[in-house]
């Protein structure tokens, strides 16, 4: 990991290297929360019961946001899945004072838990408020702790968590491929929220591999990105719904 | 493994496999064995995965369980499995929950303080099942033994099916409220009526190009909402371009009528009016490139547009508008079902919406409807029928007449899931010996003397037939993916000890040791099958296989064309729909509808289900009213507002939720809270709307009219915030202000 | 006697006959005492401490006591007890550590710049305000740690490599932060401890018992040789150079630390001179407050006189005014560019939710301001007390504002939040302001509050000249 | 020293007190001889006293370079030890070196100044001195110290100038 970890600015421009993104198709996505409840079961991300949800100390590493358009009788709903964008040029990762997230050399936002301290403030600057806090020690009675993933950390209280874009996940299958001396392929790693998604709405892939689909789907022209003006460069491309990228 | 899995889908299942085939049938008996004496195919720390069947709903979804030093730790769809295609539902994920459900009851216990007193002493089972066989040898007439379930595993309800008719008993009743507010009982009876088939049509979603549904909420609890679900994604973007149109007729927007590019809000029950308008649009306008509509004109006879347009409130150049729309495509579909049944005029609606199909010649055509073709062996041809409202009543008539002395109860909670009218709870009194075999407490188990608790669904046997299918005959098979965490004993497994027990007839008609005897013994039904997907030399590798693949289904698609024999020969006409209570003093009509969570309850003990968002309202954990915004302001209540809720029948409070995608003369309310027991996350919240259902009067037929009745709303006074995901202040909407 | 002898032998001012107008007689009040008097004087009020004094104390204690319960609370169970959420990830504690921080900046202000710019009337008050510079840095220095989540692993910030030689991230502004306000700290508590040697000697020469003892190791051995003097001097000058860029630097980095990210309306260039106006306009304020307050309870009338209320006063003003300007020049920006986002924020302050406390913050800033133009109010204590409390309001409230009211919106109004604080913030919040206060008193229970040294060093540069018919007081320019 | 003694005189005036040391030094005295103490700081050379050349500024200045060269170390060469991608920014950029740098320069001159002035006074330094309490109710205290011959001199000068009190001075504990 050490070796993953210390990576020179030259290094990082080498064009062979992954960049892990996520395409998410509007037009397919119907809302379902199958994505949340598998992030959920996936991640070990702790359930804060009705009180604490309802002081907005809720745990979704991905939320399915609910846009109105119109008045009624001419009323539409929208859907958007919003996890974390594991930006580019990632306003939380800066401000960290202890280095706790970082950007690995396959573009993934990493959050180092063991390191965080809980100042909050990649929270603060993070503009898609993705960012979740451990308000409190998470709850399992028993016997529900057995349901925890083991390739997960179960968090502390007090410090910061956020999607990973199933990191767990992505290095089981880089070994394993490394192991048996082969590239890893397109399709082959499936964060839980892509590998649930029922209509497959989410599409995860290499974007620096142009043949991946996930690349192929972020050049239609339906594709755009989340508050692209502040410049983060996400690696999460939207695809707008209602349309045929023909 | 069949050609459609792709290579990564293979890759993903045989990386977390500890052998070279991807999957792993489960041994039959596995001895408790610590962990550092782990059974030959359990290596620590690497995951182990078993294929099995999902039972959050009956859809029968395949699933494959990672399990790691003997635990299940991650529930996902079985790639290889025809009907969902790897992916499940946001309820599938949760299965893990039901698992290790804190609340689940631990071994057989009798109520020792009485019924209703939650106080239990454990019980052995041998002394049960002693106490059960010692019940049923003293029944004076088979005919006082009553059994309901829920929506049972097709194998206990074949095993249940063959016990009752051999001791004598009536058939069981099935029910429960989640199949109940599908339409599940009136789409069968669509099928039967119209093309003589027993088993639900297929609408071919995938490829259809233009999709009226009317009422069905197919992407969230109706049916099969995976499948529909896999099979909607393809319709919006296929691969090779192109997206279908989707219109949902309902009075409040469903998440599924958020997917739709429009919502049609049509007054309640009026859905199969519309339905009849579009057909005379299209048959008089001779719309559409399926040939001349001369052969049908008859159905639409006696329907006027401009009547029709005035009943639900649309301009007729709307409705002709739709038509075009409808019509004039190569593959257009609609679909009936959901709370489209929950009105007195379901019957003639449904085939309102049905006749639309037939007009445009889409019977048996590419995204059209289909029906399925059976599974091709005796044993699994009749899967569980579902009972209507006059069967439920009939059984609780004799309950309450004290015809009923011993009630047996599975898998359904039908003091929660019934209407109040009904007076389950009551009739439950009357029995005087009740055996629930649930494995929690909720609140039918209560009034039980016995609890003998069947392990959950990860623990136990069994499979499903699918239906409604996907384009092939499909058996979901049920494997337990680890060892039954508590003293809990299969259903069918009682059943057949039981059957031993009582010996002679009984006896010879049930001859199995077990279950999973039962299992292997119907598995080698379908061995040598040519249209198997696999295939093995004999029948206990082919049972192996079975297992390993979680199940069997066909290696191609099988897709049947319906034969309209029976649909409806002279003219057409859908009655207004009746609502119970006076329009003056229940100014609203009142819409339950299944949570896309919690489902009817079931789920409301799973904390991922209860702390997941709705999808329109983004609450959680609460019981809300949703109420149009004008209404709203009419009634000066807002968000969060509490307001009491009244029907003829009853009344419940719940908080507010302005809500613009629903109908100023609707309110909705979803299934699902207010439960009274069933564990720490399901009671102290919420409450259930169907304590307000009102009674159908019996000439309006023995319905379970669930949309038929009429609420007014008052402000109590309180407020009561709900954990709502959203912020209220953002308005709902993207651009700001 | 000596200074009279100065006034006498160098102006020949005939003795009885000098008809002095008031505001000149003031200045020359101390003139009529002997160095002596003047000790006792402010001695006097140091070793006396009645009841009231003691229930104070133990109010105070008792408020404490009770912060910490709710700060053990919090740790023990977890942020969650408190009213952040997400997305207001900072709350009342960052609102409450930028107040203090803002209230420490007076200290400095009257101190260093004054001492620079020699004005003499600082000098009584400058003990008052270093002492207020240091405690409320105190303050403010605990609310970091009363933030973090794991507040356990607070030193993996101390500049140290770990294990595998990494070191803290010196790009983040929490780093800038950290050393900025220990720097300052650091800073500030050896300019009042410096000041304080030549007191502590004259304190020693004057107490017995633990006092004493005290004392005398306070005082290092200070006989006030010219060497001794001399070199107190040096350092001094060179502290206060120092100490101004410090104190303008932390302020700015405290803005930083929301200017930084792109949250709309604190991405903006004009925070950190703004935040440093406010700190100065809220930090006169309290120090106006504080004087009021010590003057009446330790009875100094004597040394805390109208001359210092009117010359606060009219800092105070002119510092209300230049908040007024800076907030006026960011707001108009924002307000033209017309940007969704900070629209809403301005509606949500202006005419929304915020309105009650964006309104109660113009009020309580703008009046006072106003009405200190006016020199009766100015030199009134009791008018002086009311209108620079309620700038504290003011500012506080503006703090809040920053920091909660733009939390709660931002670029996804699906993520909105709403912000309200619980029993363990205010706890908390409370224990600070009650920390603050007790370490003040007991601060000026334990060191002569007025900083006679320097009190007397202004004396010696008195004199009385004749202008016409009046005679005045001049001031030399010595050194 | 043994056959030195201390006369100390205390005076109430600066003006008498300038003329004492005057005096003094004409008698022969030299700087080091004689000490004034005084509770009140006069301006220098007031008193006619050599003013002392101080190796304070460049304390400080010693001090604000190893702040500086520390604050650089931090900022810029601590980063490439455990090299990390943090929101695109290089791994050393201006203006957050520039903050610490500046800071941490600020930090270590506020401390050399300070240790740099203790340092320069031979403090803290508690053992036995010559003092009068007086000093800081306002007198002006002379301390001499001369041979045991010029005692009776050193008292003329004193007296003459109007001197309150004089005294044997001995070492006292402050």
């Amino acid at each position: 990991m050490a070796k993953a970890v210390r990576v020179s600015a030259k290094e990082k421009q080498d064009e062979n290297r992954r960049r892990w993104g996520m395409v998410i198709d509007l037009d397919r996505c119907t809302g379902c929360q199958a994505c949340v409840v598998a992030c959920h079961a996936e991640n070990n991300v702790p359930v804060v019961g009705e009180q604490e949800a309802a002081r907005s100390h809720s745990m979704h590493w991905i939320r399915i946001e609910r846009y109105w358009e119109g008045e009624y009788p001419n009323v539409k709903a929208r859907f958007m899945p919003v996890l974390c964008q594991h930006c580019g040029e990632a306003p939380c990762e800066p401000v960290c004072p202890v280095f706790a997230t970082y950007h690995t050399p396959e573009g993934l936002n990493a959050q180092v838990y063991n390191r965080c301290i809980g100042t909050r403030y990649c929270g603060s600057a993070c503009p898609y408020k993705v960012r979740v806090f451990n308000w409190f020690r998470p709850d399992f009675p028993e016997p529900l702790e057995q349901q925890l993933n083991p390739d997960v950390s179960v968090r502390q209280r007090g410090i910061i968590e956020k999607c990973s874009f199933c990191v767990q996940r992505i290095r089981r299958v880089e070994l394993d491929a490394d192991a048996s001396g082969r590239e890893v392929e397109d399709g082959e790693v499936q964060p839980a929220c892509v590998q649930s998604c029922p209509p497959s709405a989410l599409i995860f892939g290499d974007l620096n591999d142009p043949e991946s689909e996930a690349s192929q789907l972020a050049r239609s022209r339906r594709a755009f990105r989340l508050l692209d003006f502040l410049g983060t460069d996400p690696a999460v491309i939207y695809l707008k719904g209602g349309e045929t990228n023909v | 493994m069949g050609k459609e899995i792709s290579r990564r889908t293979f890759l993903k299942v045989a990386a977390g496999a500890a052998t070279a085939s991807g999957l792993i049938p489960q041994v039959r008996r596995i001895a408790l064995e610590p962990f550092v004496r782990p059974p030959e195919e359990e290596l620590p720390g690497r995951a182990t995965w078993f294929a099995s069947t999902c039972r959050q709903c009956p859809a029968g979804c395949g699933i494959i369980v990672r399990v790691i030093n003997g635990r299940a730790r991650k529930i996902e769809g079985n790639p290889n499995h025809p009907l969902n295609h790897g992916k499940l539902c946001a309820r599938g994920q949760a299965g893990l929950q039901v698992l290790y459900n804190p609340d689940r009851l631990h071994n057989a216990v009798r109520q020792s303080g009485g019924r209703g007193s939650r106080i239990f002493s454990p019980i052995p089972w041998s002394e049960a099942l002693d106490e059960l066989t010692a019940a049923l040898q003293s029944l004076r007439d088979p005919q006082a033994l009553a059994v309901l379930a829920g929506q049972p595993s097709d194998h206990l309800y074949t095993i249940l099916a063959s016990f009752l008719e051999v001791v004598g008993a009536p058939p069981a009743v099935i029910f429960d409220l989640h199949t109940a507010l599908d339409g599940r009982a009136e789409c069968a009876s669509l099928s039967s009526r119209w093309f003589g088939e027993h088993q639900l049509p297929i609408y071919d979603l995938a490829h259809a190009q233009v999709v009226f549904s009317f009422g069905a909420n197919l992407l969230e609890t109706w049916m099969s909402p995976v499948a529909q679900s896999v099979a909607y994604g393809q319709m919006r973007q296929s691969r090779l371009g192109g997206r279908g149109v989707f219109v949902q007729f309902e009075p409040r927007l469903s998440a599924t009528g958020a997917s739709a590019d429009e919502w049609i809000p049509v007054p309640p029950g009026t859905e199969g009016i519309i339905a009849l308008a579009l057909g005379r649009i299209i048959v008089e306008e001779n719309l559409g490139r399926a040939g001349k509509h001369s052969d049908h004109a008859h159905l639409y006879r006696n329907v006027s547009v401009a009547d029709a347009a005035q009943a639900c409130g649309l301009p007729v150049e709307e409705l002709r508008r739709l038509a075009h729309l409808f019509a004039e495509t190569d593959r257009p579909l609609a679909i009936p079902g959901g709370q489209l049944t929950g009105h007195t005029n379901s019957k003639q609606a449904m085939d309102a919406v049905m006749a639309l199909n037939v007009i445009m010649r889409r019977l048996g055509r590419h995204g059209g409807v289909f029906t399925p073709q059976p599974v091709p062996a005796e044993r699994f041809a009749s899967p569980a029928p579902t009972s209507n409202l006059t069967e439920i009543l009939d059984l609780v008539e004799r309950m309450r007449s004290g015809d009923i002395e011993i009630f047996l109860i599975h898998g359904a909670n039908p003091i929660y899931e019934l209407p109040a009218w009904v007076g389950f709870k009551e009739a439950l009194e009357e029995v005087p010996l009740v055996i629930s075999f649930s494995p929690f407490v909720d609140e039918t188990a209560v009034q039980a003397d016995l609890i003998l608790p069947d392990h959950t669904y990860l623990e136990g046997w069994g499979y499903q037939v699918v239906s409604p299918g996907a384009d092939r005959p499909i058996i979901s098979g049920q494997q337990p993916v680890t060892q039954p965490l508590h003293d809990t004993r299969s259903t069918a497994d009682i059943l057949l000890s039981l059957a031993s027990r009582l010996g002679g007839a009984v006896a010879r008609a049930l001859p199995w040791e077990d279950e999973a005897g039962f299992l292997e013994e119907s598995s080698a039904q379908l061995h040598d099958n040519s249209i198997s997907t696999y295939d093995a030399r004999t029948p206990a590798g082919f049972w192996s296989l079975w297992r390993q693949h979680g199940g069997w289904w066909s290696k191609r698609a099988i897709k049947r064309e319906p034969e309209a024999v029976g649909m409806p020969k002279g003219a057409m006409a859908v009655p207004a729909a009746a609502f119970q209570g006076d329009k003056g003093t229940y100014p609203f009509h009142l819409m339950p509808y299944s949570s896309l969570t919690l489902s009817d309850g079931r789920g409301a003990n799973q904390p991922w289900l209860q702390e997941a968002p709705d999808p329109m309202t983004t609450a959680r954990w609460n019981t809300w009213i949703e109420i149009n915004p004008e209404s709203a302001r009419s009634l000066a209540i807002k968000d969060n507002d509490m307001v009491r809720v009244t029907s003829a029948y009853g009344s419940l409070q719940a908080a507010v939720v302005v809500y613009p995608g629903i109908r100023p003369d609707t309110v909705a309310i979803p299934t699902g809270q207010g439960h009274s027991d069933y564990g720490r996350f399901a009671t102290t919240r919420g409450a259930n709307v169907m304590d307000l259902l009102t009674p159908s009067p019996a000439e309006q037929g023995n319905k379970f009219a669930f949309c038929a009745t009429r609420v007014r709303i008052e402000k109590v006074g309180q407020v009561k915030p709900l954990a709502r995901l959203e912020d209220l202040d953002g308005e709902g909407r993207e651009s700001i202000r | 006697m000596s200074d009279r002898e100065h006034m006498a032998g160098d102006s020949d001012v005939p003795e009885g006959q000098i008809e002095l107008s008031e505001e000149y007689r003031e200045r020359l009040l101390l003139a009529q005492r002997t160095d002596a008097e003047i000790n006792a004087a402010v001695l006097r009020p140091m070793m006396e401490t009645g009841p009231k004094f003691w229930i104070t104390v133990a109010i105070l204690s008792a408020i404490i006591l009770w912060g910490l319960y709710a700060w053990g609370y919090m740790i023990y169970w977890g942020m969650g007890t408190a009213g952040i959420n997400n997305p207001v990830y900072w709350g009342l504690f960052i609102a409450t550590f930028v107040f203090w921080v803002g209230i420490s900046h007076a200290g400095t202000m009257i101190s260093a710049v004054l001492r620079i710019f020699k004005a003499d009337w600082r000098r009584p008050i400058t003990r008052g305000a270093e002492a207020m510079t240091a405690f409320a840095l105190l303050m403010a220095g605990l609310y970091p740690f009363i933030h973090l989540g794991r507040v356990w692993k607070f030193y993996w910030m101390l500049p140290y490599p770990n294990n595998r030689f990494m070191w803290p991230n010196f790009q983040s502004p929490l780093m800038w932060d950290m050393v900025a306000i220990f720097t300052y700290l650091i800073g500030s508590s050896l300019y009042l401890y410096l000041a304080l040697i030549p007191d502590m000697a004259m304190a020693r020469d004057h107490s017995v018992g633990w006092r004493y003892k005290l004392y005398r190791t306070l005082a290092l051995g200070w006989r006030g040789t010219e060497g001794e003097w001399h070199k107190l001097h040096r350092a001094l000058n060179i502290f206060s150079v120092i100490i101004i860029p410090v104190f303008l630097s932390v302020h700015s980095i405290v803005a930083w630390d929301f200017a930084i990210t792109l949250q709309p309306r604190w991405h903006s260039t004009i925070f950190a001179p703004y935040f440093i106006m406010g700190a100065v306009y809220s930090g006169l304020a309290a120090l106006a407050t504080i004087l009021v307050i010590v003057r009446k309870s330790m009875r100094l009338e004597e040394f805390l006189r109208r001359e210092h209320f009117d010359a606060l006063g009219k800092l105070v003003m002119v510092a209300g005014l230049g908040w007024i300007y800076f907030w006026f020049a960011g707001f108009i920006v924002e307000w033209y560019g017309n940007d969704p986002v900070t629209r809403e924020l301005i509606h949500d302050e202006v005419a929304g939710k915020l309105a009650p406390l964006f309104w109660l913050q113009m009020t309580a800033n703008i009046l006072p301001v106003i009405f200190l133009a006016f020199r009766k109010i100015r030199t009134n204590p009791k008018w002086l007390l009311g209108f620079t409390l309620l700038i504290n309001v003011g500012m506080y409230t503006e703090r809040v504002l920053i920091v909660v009211g733009n939390m709660q919106r931002n670029y996804l109004p699906f993520d909105w939040g709403t912000y309200k604080p619980t029993w363990v913030e205010i706890s908390i919040v409370a224990m600070t302001f009650a920390g603050f206060i007790l370490l003040y008193i007991l601060f000026s229970r334990i060191v002569p509050y007025v900083p006679v040294w320097e009190i007397k060093e202004g004396r010696l540069r008195y004199s009385l000249r004749r202008i016409g018919r009046l005679w005045v007081p001049t001031a030399a320019e010595i050194d | 020293m043994e056959d030195t003694k201390h006369l100390m005189g205390l005076f109430r005036d600066g003006t008498e007190t300038a003329q004492v040391i005057d005096s003094l030094y004409e008698l022969g005295m030299e700087d080091r001889q004689v000490t004034v103490m005084t509770g009140v700081p006069y301006p220098e050379r007031s008193l006619g006293r050599h003013v002392e050349w101080l190796r304070l500024p460049n304390i400080v200045l010693a001090g604000a370079l190893v702040g500086f060269f520390l604050g650089l170390f931090l900022a810029v060469i601590t980063p490439h030890l455990y090299r990390l991608d943090i929101g695109g920014h290089p791994t050393v950029g201006f203006p957050p070196a520039a903050v610490i740098t500046f800071v941490f320069t600020m930090m270590a001159t506020i401390v050399s100044t300070f240790l740099g002035v203790l340092w320069e006074m031979n403090f803290p330094e508690f053992g036995p001195k010559h003092y009068d309490k007086r000093v800081t109710d306002g007198y002006l205290a002379v301390l001499v110290e001369h041979d045991p011959s010029e005692e009776g001199q050193v008292r003329k000068i004193f007296e003459q100038h109007g001197c309150d009190s004089i005294q044997r001075s001995e070492r006292q504990p402050l």
